[in-house]
């Protein structure tokens, strides 16, 4: 029955015009959680990129006394060096969100640690995946193998692991969280392929004898998009969980500038003198978090809806 | 099979629906899913109701229960069931009569079994629930029941879980499970899709005993006209929400009152006809969503007969003096379906008289493809137990001249699409020879000549996956084009557009994405694919069998005039004996990996019959209650194609092996017996006695075939 | 099943196998030369390369995957005059590694190009006795012997010409006289419980690593224990209750407890119960290596703090699945049937509402061990994941590759756990 | 004069009347005169009374000790073997229950004899003569005598056991000095004379071992203490219990200790604090600004402190650019704002010090002003050596340090005060292992020096050429300077050491390889039912024999 809902839904979308990139984002508006998600997550995005150009006062500067409640001219109050909260926490976003450091700490691309961290998951995940799942047989057997030991490591074991033999960085945490995301991705991507190998375009694409690879990334892959485009929002919810994490065991970013995992292991020192300096940074990290998840099951439901 | 109930206004009906309306919130508003459904169904009586797919034939069977889902209601009207309404019943109520006094058959048995219980705990349930029956009473109980649904070896079945078992045979357990408190009223809902054709038959069969042996009131639902006629004394039409006609079967299939009713009469083959004597005539358009319904007559934007006033007044459900019949039409006594023409603008295929040709475009000789499979004992995880195949194609043989179709029928497992993936090169062959062009294809595509590989193209079954929901119309046409550089970059999108009007698909589809299609004009689109890049011989996996009735005519009508214009050769896989029939000049008829008949179309539906053919034949539901039918059945199930029967692989299951004096012969391989040049049988029965056999069908030359 | 069971065995025992060869490669080779790291870079070549030879480094990396997996005694055992035994230290309880001549433990040091013999006593010290007669022919005139030298190294010692080499102490490196020609630093290997010895103590990581193990395992435990009913049964609440306001609140609070990180959670944790109100033990204290035991309190906060985050996400899990089979034609068959609700639910939907998360629960225990790490840093709670941090920092290669190990082979085990809870409970696998 | 009577001046050291003679004309404090009149073998005792005739015999005890009890405390353990070995003051306050020093630095950083009964030095100083105390039996029952004494003196001086006192004890010549008396008589003949020895004595590394020590304190863990280890586990816990027969009575008159248990538990800080909080423990070890902060308004804290020369000093390879090139030492210098540093890192609890390893703390510290913050000048400095360099300001430079105490403080403070003085400093903070594997290493960074009661002790370990590959992480020496500390450890007249001190510190000041902005306040965070413990400015807990618990 909801089935019918769905097929008058889908005859109500019939358009004559081609479906425009607006139309595409617009289904996100269509559920209220993903709106909700989506806000929180532009948040903290609009606010890094705020920080990129303006913070209300140097966020490494300790201009002010310690440990101060909130008030006119530090909003979030200060924290055990006397800096500016807020400043701090706006500067936070960067490394995670909107910038990556290169070695040698002179230059920095765009693209924060956790987002770029996401896309080497993804990048190495789908090709993986995408093989196992189409070729199978053996190529599925070998890949499936070898990602079963990735998973096997639990992240922060592995992150471990890695600091030990190669030392810190932002490389090293992409690194990290590329290794540890690419099994997960390549699993779904192998999971979407074997479903979507089976559907009669993909014998039409091979009845025109496509190459493997036209067939694995232009055939498969922009149907295994929806799915893929949700898991990776979840992936960089976790990515920021665990730089917070190695942050708080302060063999995260490296210092100068702040991360909220590092902010909280800073102020934790001073938790029974003063809390705020770990409620913001953790707060962020969860309204981001939270936002993420939200945004990506919100998308979810509306990209299934859609695809019926 | 259907005798008219003569017991008419006996007591008060069991199911009686006045004006029935069921909607749906959805965001933005509500849909009424049907409108105005009236009908009622007496004590013993089967009331089929038929429609294509979204008329709403599902939402009013549920409505019945009360099982709307969240988001749907009844809008307006009353269910009455046994003179109670139901409309509004809750909770305990509603529950007693669930499965008690009202139950349901549904269209997926797998689906509806729950697969991590076994299926005694799911019979027996019903009866502890129900009737609070001691555990072994239910016990007993069901095992009876299932033996009554014919079920071999129930005792055991009981302690098996639904994966364990075969479709047909889940498809009994589900109706044993609604049987078991002796019901009312039984709701089916398409209970034998899903089904093959002979296990279909049988089911129907065991449907008509139950339904003589306990008197229950059904419902039955279904697309499928041929199966209305063998289950139902009355029947009712549904379009878009709306009852639009009713009637004894009988008088349905004798003269059709409603515009609709005709139109489905004249788009479905009758078994026997082919495209020489008679033509299918689509209906135009298509369904309107619940969103959509224009005003008036639900049906007037495809109706032949559209007057002014249909536009503007619905019209009422109104008996037609002197019948039973009832109609939802302003103008039904005007209409003489005998009197009928084509529109001008639709355009048919002209009945093509067979010209001969006799170039062989495609030779199979002893093709063979098997499957390497895993066996499950720990020999066989290190590969040391001894290597077991499926026998998924054994030893197929036979011509295709160009021009020609070739039709393959046989029921799911018979290898047929294994057969025309190996031919396309999808799969490698194992063993044989198979030549096209005079080209060698038993290798795998990827070894073959792009020249090659173009002139071989494939149209799909499923519309929803026969086009990939990334890419538009346009693109997707153009890929072939661009693949084999059929033409120079520039011209593409002509040619692409080009196809699409042969398709009759106009510009605008040019930029759509697939779900922007309906099912009919995805298959186009997938036609057009196929088509693009000019091919000899292009395979048909069963390119209609998803599709509604009109909507099927007029693709089979598509491909026609395409063969006819290009000269294609096609193959035509079908499990539906009437389209083939009237669809193919040669016909092969293939069982478990086997072919055992092959020859042209009008000798294999007429005596003498494999005794396979004559199954098949006997199994085909007919649009035509008048129709007389053979009542032979396969007993048993199919036999798994990793450990075939020997010999015949018919030998377990055939009907006709008491013919012969000494039926072990059956356990070695047949003969090949030619009955004339180009037909060949694949059987030990000697043809004198196969021909002794007299037709399975015989039907009354209907007046209104066109 | 068979099949089924065989398969997921077989391919646990390859995946272990390539993670201790990647984990080997990464660390081993990643970290480059560790004598630089151990020696300092005040430390000449000359120095590095004999450290080296004594550490077995110089052996190709395959060997010395080998030695490290699987021991290199057998090794050993081939060149020696007399049979390797292991003895245990009485007083620390080490194993050490002597020679067994005729019924005595000896080891062998050269003194001043005279070989002399170790025999072990009682009280696990050693008096010196003369070994010349332990010499035997090599080719030529070389005389050498093969014996073992009281740094459980197996050595061979060529008479006539000690080696000079580079001996470290706390001091740091000291030139030695009388040093042996070839190093085989003894080990049984992992997979026979050996992991070498840890540089930070000092001490065979096997041994400080058997309690921290089991503190985790008691950690993770209670944990598992407390969170997976409480989980699935709010995650089949929320799930039968789709949309509803029970459904909302459940799923709101888990997702919002998930998305906080432990680290924060504890702090608090240890803040308000600790310290505010002191009702419960703030750390963990271990006053004896059975603490948790004789003071269970303490697993209070760990516990709450990995509930907080664990339970969240199972509960969504199983929410998720819950929901998809509440809407499964099965279900709806069950109703139309005219099942009473809770039978539908019970006997019908939670059995299959329980596959999905199991298996996704099994897989996420290595989450589940992230989680520990963090929580027993704050909590100052002695065991895997703290001990795995503490090797990392101080570079204590043996250490973090046995501690690895342990905590990958948990997460497999208990992936195959799952594996079978799934089998068991999906009857399409078990009869297939 | 008259007032010594002879007998006192046969033993007492010929330099002790001059002593009081400055004492009473106010040249040398109080407190000076009581350290070196001890350290020159005067009975602590004698010294009192001398200096405060009526003064009692001793300070009335504010409550009669009660007995019994576990002490609690959280602090991290890591590996002990050969207590000669001793790297860090955590193992040696495990090791220093169970074994005693010949030796007694107090918490007033007066060093009195303890298991020699006395020393008596030779005008020279370059004669020692050590007085063994009779009756201390070792907790396996044997008595210790001159042998056990000279065998660990060996101990410390034998190049396999590689003892950090083997750089310390580098004038003593080698064992072959150490001439056994008697069976309670050691005399010691130095090569080169030094006052340092008494403190030397007392060096942490420095516990009186057995004659039969095989080399691992775990499995021998054999000593005169007032406890017995009971339990040892790295990384986890020692276990220490009271020993019913040691040699020190009580103030009821019966043994020491007070305590049956003391019980150490390895955890981080931050545990640690919690715990403290919670009550687990009774003592928060080595508290950090943070703790303090978070602790000083607890009611149930009790905060002991005492000065010492404990620092941070922020330190530069000298032999490596740019910090070869004094004028970029001495902007980055210039560059400490040495108020808000101690504010930011220490809350203003602390000396402010001058950028010199002699801290007030040590005797004859000599007073120099506080240099300004002055980044003008150091900017100056800077362009100087940039133009000459062809670099441009601000000068990029990496900061490394550990993430423990209040060095991120420290270094923060630095970064953002320097910029005006021209440089850039990016900050390299790990954890304290991951500083420690590199600490000798780093071209600028800041290290933790732990308190030595004398500045002769410091000096050596860290600014001499023999230094350079152990303990000077600078590479810095400076012949003048070597030399001057040479006589300093030579001299024995206080106000003469002061000036050797004065040129020492502006050598260190005027082109020494450390900025050093303040000396740590040192404070012991106890619960209050912990009794008759004191702050040590070594952090380490020397007077647990006489602590005890109240409820």
């Amino acid at each position: 029955m909801n089935a019918e809902a769905a097929a008058n839904e889908e005859n109500k979308s019939e358009k004559r015009t081609k479906p425009s990139l607006w139309k595409t984002i617009s289904i996100i508006f269509e559920s209220r959680v993903a709106t909700i998600g989506m806000v929180m997550v532009a948040f903290w995005v609009i606010v890094g990129c705020i920080s990129l150009v303006w913070t209300p006062y140097d966020p490494n500067s300790s201009d002010f006394i310690q440990n101060l409640s909130p008030n006119a001219t530090n909003w979030l109050g200060t924290d055990h060096m006397g800096r500016d909260l807020l400043s701090r926490l706006m500067q936070g976003t960067q490394v995670i969100l909107l910038k990556t450091r290169l070695p040698g700490g002179e230059h920095s691309i765009p693209g924060g640690v956790a987002i770029w961290g996401v896309l080497g998951s993804l990048f190495l995940g789908v090709i993986l995946g995408l093989n196992a799942g189409y070729r199978r047989g053996w190529t599925d057997q070998i890949i499936m193998q070898v990602l079963d030991a990735l998973i096997a490591f639990p992240q922060i074991v592995l992150y471990l692991v890695v600091i030990a033999a190669l030392g810190q960085g932002d490389m090293v945490v992409i690194l990290a969280i590329t290794i540890t995301g690419a099994p997960g991705v390549a699993r779904l991507a192998r999971s979407l392929a074997l479903d979507i190998q089976t559907r009669d375009y993909i014998r039409a694409a091979e009845t025109r004898a496509e190459s493997a690879w036209f067939i694995m990334f232009r055939e498969i892959l922009p149907n295994a998009r929806g799915p893929l485009l949700v898991d990776s929002m979840l992936r960089v919810g976790y990515a920021i969980f665990m730089i917070g994490t190695l942050g708080f065991l302060g063999i995260g970013l490296p210092p100068p500038d702040p991360d909220w995992g590092s902010m909280v292991n800073e102020a934790r020192k001073y938790i029974f003198v003063n809390q705020l300096p770990v409620i913001w940074p953790a707060l962020a990290i969860s309204t981001l978090v939270i936002g993420l998840n939200l945004f990506a099951d919100g998308l979810r439901e509306e990209l299934m809806r859609y695809q019926k | 099979m259907a005798e008219p109930t003569r017991r008419k206004s006996e007591d008060i009906p069991v199911l009686d629906i006045e004006n029935l309306a069921v909607a749906y919130k959805v965001r933005g508003g509500e849909v009424e899913a049907i409108q105005n459904v009236t009908l009622d169904i007496k004590k013993g009586e089967s009331h089929g109701i038929v429609g294509e797919s979204g008329c709403g034939k599902s939402t009013c069977a549920w409505s019945i229960i009360n099982f709307l889902g969240a988001n749907g209601y009844v809008k307006r009207g009353t269910i009455k069931f046994q003179g109670k309404n139901l409309v509004g019943k809750k909770g305990e109520e509603l529950r007693r009569l669930r499965g008690d006094q009202i139950a349901m058959v549904y269209q997926d048995p797998m689906q509806s079994l729950n697969h991590s219980m076994v299926l005694g705990e799911q019979l027996k349930e019903v009866l502890t629930v129900h009737q609070g029956m001691s555990n072994k009473a239910a016990e007993k109980d069901c095992i009876r029941m299932l033996e009554k649904v014919q079920m071999p070896d129930a005792a055991n079945v009981m302690r098996r879980f639904p994966h364990q078992i075969s479709g047909g045979q889940q498809q009994r357990v589900v109706i044993a499970m609604a049987l078991l408190n002796n019901p009312a009223l039984l709701l089916m809902d398409e209970p034998t899709t899903a089904l093959d054709v002979t296990v279909e038959a049988a089911v129907l069969d065991l449907i008509a005993d139950l339904r003589k042996e306990f008197n229950t009131a059904i419902m039955y639902i279904t697309h499928d006209l041929g199966v209305v006629a063998r289950v139902s004394t009355r029947v009712g039409v549904m379009y878009a929400g709306e009852m639009v006609e009713r009637a004894t079967v009988e008088e349905l299939f004798k003269s059709p009152q409603h515009p609709y009713t005709q139109g489905l009469m004249r788009c479905v083959p009758k078994l026997g006809t082919d495209r020489s004597s008679s033509i299918l005539y689509p209906i135009p358009g298509r369904v309107p969503p619940p969103g959509g319904r224009p005003a008036g007559c639900v049906f007037w934007p495809r109706c032949d007969y559209v007057r002014k006033r249909c536009r503007e007044e619905r019209p009422k459900l109104r008996s037609i003096a002197g019948t039973e019949t009832w109609v939802r039409c302003h103008f039904s006594e005007d209409i003489d379906m005998g009197s009928w023409e084509p529109p001008e603008d639709l355009v048919l295929p002209g009945t093509v008289q067979k010209k001969e040709v006799d170039e062989t475009i495609l030779e199979v000789k002893g093709l063979k493809k098997y499957y390497r499979v895993r066996g499950n004992s720990l020999k066989d995880v290190f590969g040391m137990g001894e290597k077991q195949y499926v026998k998924a194609v054994e030893h197929a043989s036979f011509k295709v001249p160009r021009g020609k179709t070739l039709g393959i029928v046989g029921e799911s497992g018979c290898g047929k699409s294994t057969l025309v993936k190996t031919i396309i090169g999808l799969e490698r062959a194992t063993d044989g020879e198979a030549r096209f062009l005079g080209f060698d294809i038993t290798n795998s595509i990827s070894a073959r000549d792009r020249k090659l590989i173009q002139e071989l193209q494939m149209v799909f079954q499923n519309p929803d996956s026969t086009m990939n929901p990334s890419y538009t119309v346009g693109q997707q046409i153009a890929r072939p084009l661009k693949r084999f550089n059929v033409m120079p970059k520039e011209k593409i999108t002509d040619e692409v557009l080009r196809l699409l009007r042969s398709m009759r698909l106009d510009e605008k589809y040019y930029d759509r994405l697939p779900r922007q299609l309906s099912g009919g004009e995805k298959q186009r689109v997938g036609i057009a694919r196929a088509l693009a890049s000019h091919p000899d011989l292009v395979l048909c996996d069963e390119p209609v069998s998803a599709l509604d009735v009109s909507v099927q005519a007029a693709i089979i009508n598509l491909l026609l005039e395409i063969q006819e214009e290009f000269g294609t050769t096609l193959i035509f896989i079908s499990h539906d004996l009437s389209v083939t029939r009237f669809f193919s000049e040669y016909v092969c008829v293939m069982y478990l990996g086997q072919i055992m008949e092959l020859g042209p179309a009008e000798e294999i539906y007429a005596p003498p019959y494999h005794p396979y053919t004559e199954a098949l034949l006997s199994a085909v539901p007919i649009p035509d209650p008048t129709a007389k039918q053979k009542r032979v059945r396969l007993q048993g199930v199919v036999p798994s194609a990793i450990a075939p029967p020997s010999g015949c692989r018919l030998n377990t299951r055939c009907p006709r092996r008491e013919m012969l004096p000494d039926p072990d012969i059956c356990l070695t391989d047949p003969p090949w017996r030619e009955v004339h040049p180009g037909h060949h049988i694949y059987c030990h029965i000697p043809l004198d006695e196969l021909r002794k056999i007299d037709p399975v069908v015989s039907i009354k030359e209907v007046n209104h075939a066109g | 099943m068979v099949r089924f069971l065989v398969r997921s065995v077989v391919s646990t025992i390859i995946t272990i196998l390539l993670v201790s060869i990647g984990l080997f490669v990464l660390i081993e080779v990643g970290s480059g030369d560790i004598s630089v790291k151990i020696l300092g870079v005040f430390s000449t070549p000359e120095q590095r390369a004999s450290y080296r030879a004594q550490l077995g480094l110089n052996a190709p990396t395959w060997q010395r995957y080998l030695d490290w997996l699987v021991g290199n005694d057998w090794r050993a055992k081939s060149r020696m005059t007399y049979p390797l035994i292991t003895l245990k230290n009485p007083k620390t309880k080490e194993v050490e590694w002597w020679a067994d001549v005729d019924g005595q433990a000896t080891r062998w040091k050269m003194d001043k190009g005279e070989l002399k013999r170790l025999v072990r006593k009682e009280d696990g010290f050693s008096k010196v006795m003369p070994a010349e007669s332990d010499w035997i022919k090599g080719e030529g005139t070389e005389e050498f012997f093969w014996g073992v030298d009281n740094r459980n190294n197996a050595v061979k010692f060529v008479k006539g010409s000690g080696e000079e080499v580079w001996v470290l102490t706390k001091a740091g490196l000291r030139k030695q006289g009388d040093g042996p020609r070839e190093y085989i630093p003894l080990r049984k290997g992992l997979i026979r419980g050996d992991a070498g010895l840890s540089w930070q103590y000092n001490r065979p990581v096997s041994m400080i690593l058997k309690p921290r193990v089991r503190n985790t395992l008691v950690l993770a435990g209670v944990a598992f224990v407390v969170v997976m009913p409480l989980a699935l049964f709010f995650g089949i609440l929320a799930g039968i209750n789709e949309g509803k306001l029970l459904d909302r609140i459940i799923s709101i609070t888990s997702l919002g407890a998930t998305s906080t990180p432990e680290f924060v959670t504890g702090i608090f944790l240890i803040l308000i119960f600790g310290i505010w109100l002191k009702v419960l033990p703030a750390v963990t204290m271990f006053t004896s290596s059975n603490a948790i035991f004789e003071n269970p309190m303490m697993l209070a906060l760990p516990v709450m703090t990995l509930t907080a985050v664990e339970l969240g996400y199972v509960a969504r899990m199983t929410r998720a699945s819950m929901v998809e089979v509440m809407d499964s034609a099965y279900i709806r068959t069950a109703i139309v049937k005219g099942m009473p609700y809770w039978r539908v639910v019970f006997r019908h939907a939670i059995r299959n509402a329980l596959m999905a998360p199991i298996t996704i629960i099994m897989l996420h225990v290595n989450w589940l061990i992230g989680g520990v790490v963090v929580v027993e840093v704050i909590f100052g709670y002695p065991g895997l994941g703290k001990f795995i941090f503490d090797s990392a920092i101080f570079g204590d290669f043996s250490a973090i590759e046995a501690a690895a190990m342990v905590t990958v082979l948990i997460a497999i085990i208990t992936r195959l756990i799952g594996d079978l809870a799934y089998t068991l409970l999906n009857p399409r696998v078990r009869y297939a | 004069m008259e007032i010594i009577k002879r007998k006192d001046r046969k033993d007492a050291h010929p330099y002790i009347p001059e002593l009081k003679e400055l004492y009473q004309k106010g040249r040398v404090t109080r407190r000076e005169f009581l350290r070196n009149a001890t350290l020159l073998g005067m009975s602590a005792a004698a010294a009192y009374a001398f200096i405060s005739p009526f003064a009692p015999k001793k300070a009335m005890a504010a409550a009669m000790p009660k007995r019994g009890g576990t002490w609690k405390c959280g602090m991290s353990l890591q590996l002990i073997d050969h207590p000669a070995r001793l790297s860090w003051t955590e193992g040696a306050n495990v090791v220093r229950q169970v074994s005693e020093y010949l030796s007694d630095t107090g918490p007033d950083n007066i060093t009195r004899p303890w298991l020699c009964e006395k020393w008596v030095a030779s005008e020279d100083l370059k004669t020692w003569d050590l007085y063994i105390r009779k009756g201390v039996k070792f907790n396996d029952g044997q008595v210790m005598t001159a042998d056990d004494v000279i065998f660990t003196m060996n101990e410390w001086l034998n190049k396999d056991v590689g003892s950090s006192m083997l750089g310390l004890l580098s004038y003593w010549g080698g064992p072959q000095n150490i001439e056994k008396v008697d069976d309670y008589h050691i005399r010691l003949h130095l090569v080169s004379p030094n006052i340092g020895v008494p403190e030397h004595l007392w060096h942490y590394p420095g516990v009186i071992l057995p004659r039969n020590f095989e080399g691992d304190f775990i499995k021998q863990p054999v000593g005169t203490g007032p406890f017995i280890l009971e339990e040892f586990a790295e990384g986890e816990r020692a276990v220490l219990k009271a020993r019913k027969d040691y040699w020190k009575m009580g103030e009821d008159g019966q043994p020491l200790p007070y305590l049956d248990k003391v019980m150490y538990i390895s955890m981080s800080a931050d545990a640690g604090l919690a715990a403290f909080q919670s009550g687990q423990t009774d003592v928060h070890y080595h508290p950090r600004p943070s703790d303090y902060l978070a602790l000083k308004d607890n009611p149930m804290a009790k905060i002991l402190t005492v000065d010492s020369s404990y620092c941070y000093p922020i330190r530069m390879r000298v032999d490596l650019p740019p910090w070869d090139d004094n004028r970029v030492r001495t902007a980055l210098k210039l560059c400490q704002d040495r108020k808000k540093t101690l504010q930011l890192a220490a809350y203003g609890l602390g000396k402010l010090a001058i950028d010199a390893h002699i801290s007030p703390a040590h005797p004859a510290y000599c007073e120099k002003p506080i240099p300004a913050y002055n980044p003008k000048k150091a900017k100056e400095l800077l362009q100087a050596y940039a133009s000459e360099k062809g670099l441009k300001l601000p000068l990029k430079v990496k900061l490394a340090t550990k993430n423990d105490e209040a060095e991120p403080e420290i270094a923060q403070t630095l970064k953002q005060t320097a910029l005006a003085g021209g440089f850039d400093i990016k900050l390299d903070i790990t954890e304290a292992g991951g500083y420690w594997d590199r600490w000798t290493e780093v071209d600028l960074g800041i290290t933790s020096w732990t308190h030595r009661s004398i500045a002769t002790m410091v000096l050596p370990l860290a600014y001499t050429k023999e230094s350079i590959g152990a303990w000077n992480e600078t590479r810095w020496y400076d012949d003048e300077f070597s030399a001057l500390l040479k006589d300093a450890e030579a001299q024995l007249d206080v106000e003469k050491r002061r000036s050797i001190m004065c040129k020492l510190e502006d050598i260190m000041q005027e082109r020494g390889p450390i900025a050093l902005s303040y000396w740590v306040q040192i404070m012991e965070i106890v619960n209050k039912r912990v009794h008759g413990m004191e702050a040590h400015p070594t952090h380490m807990h020397t007077t647990l024999r006489s602590t005890w618990l109240d409820g």
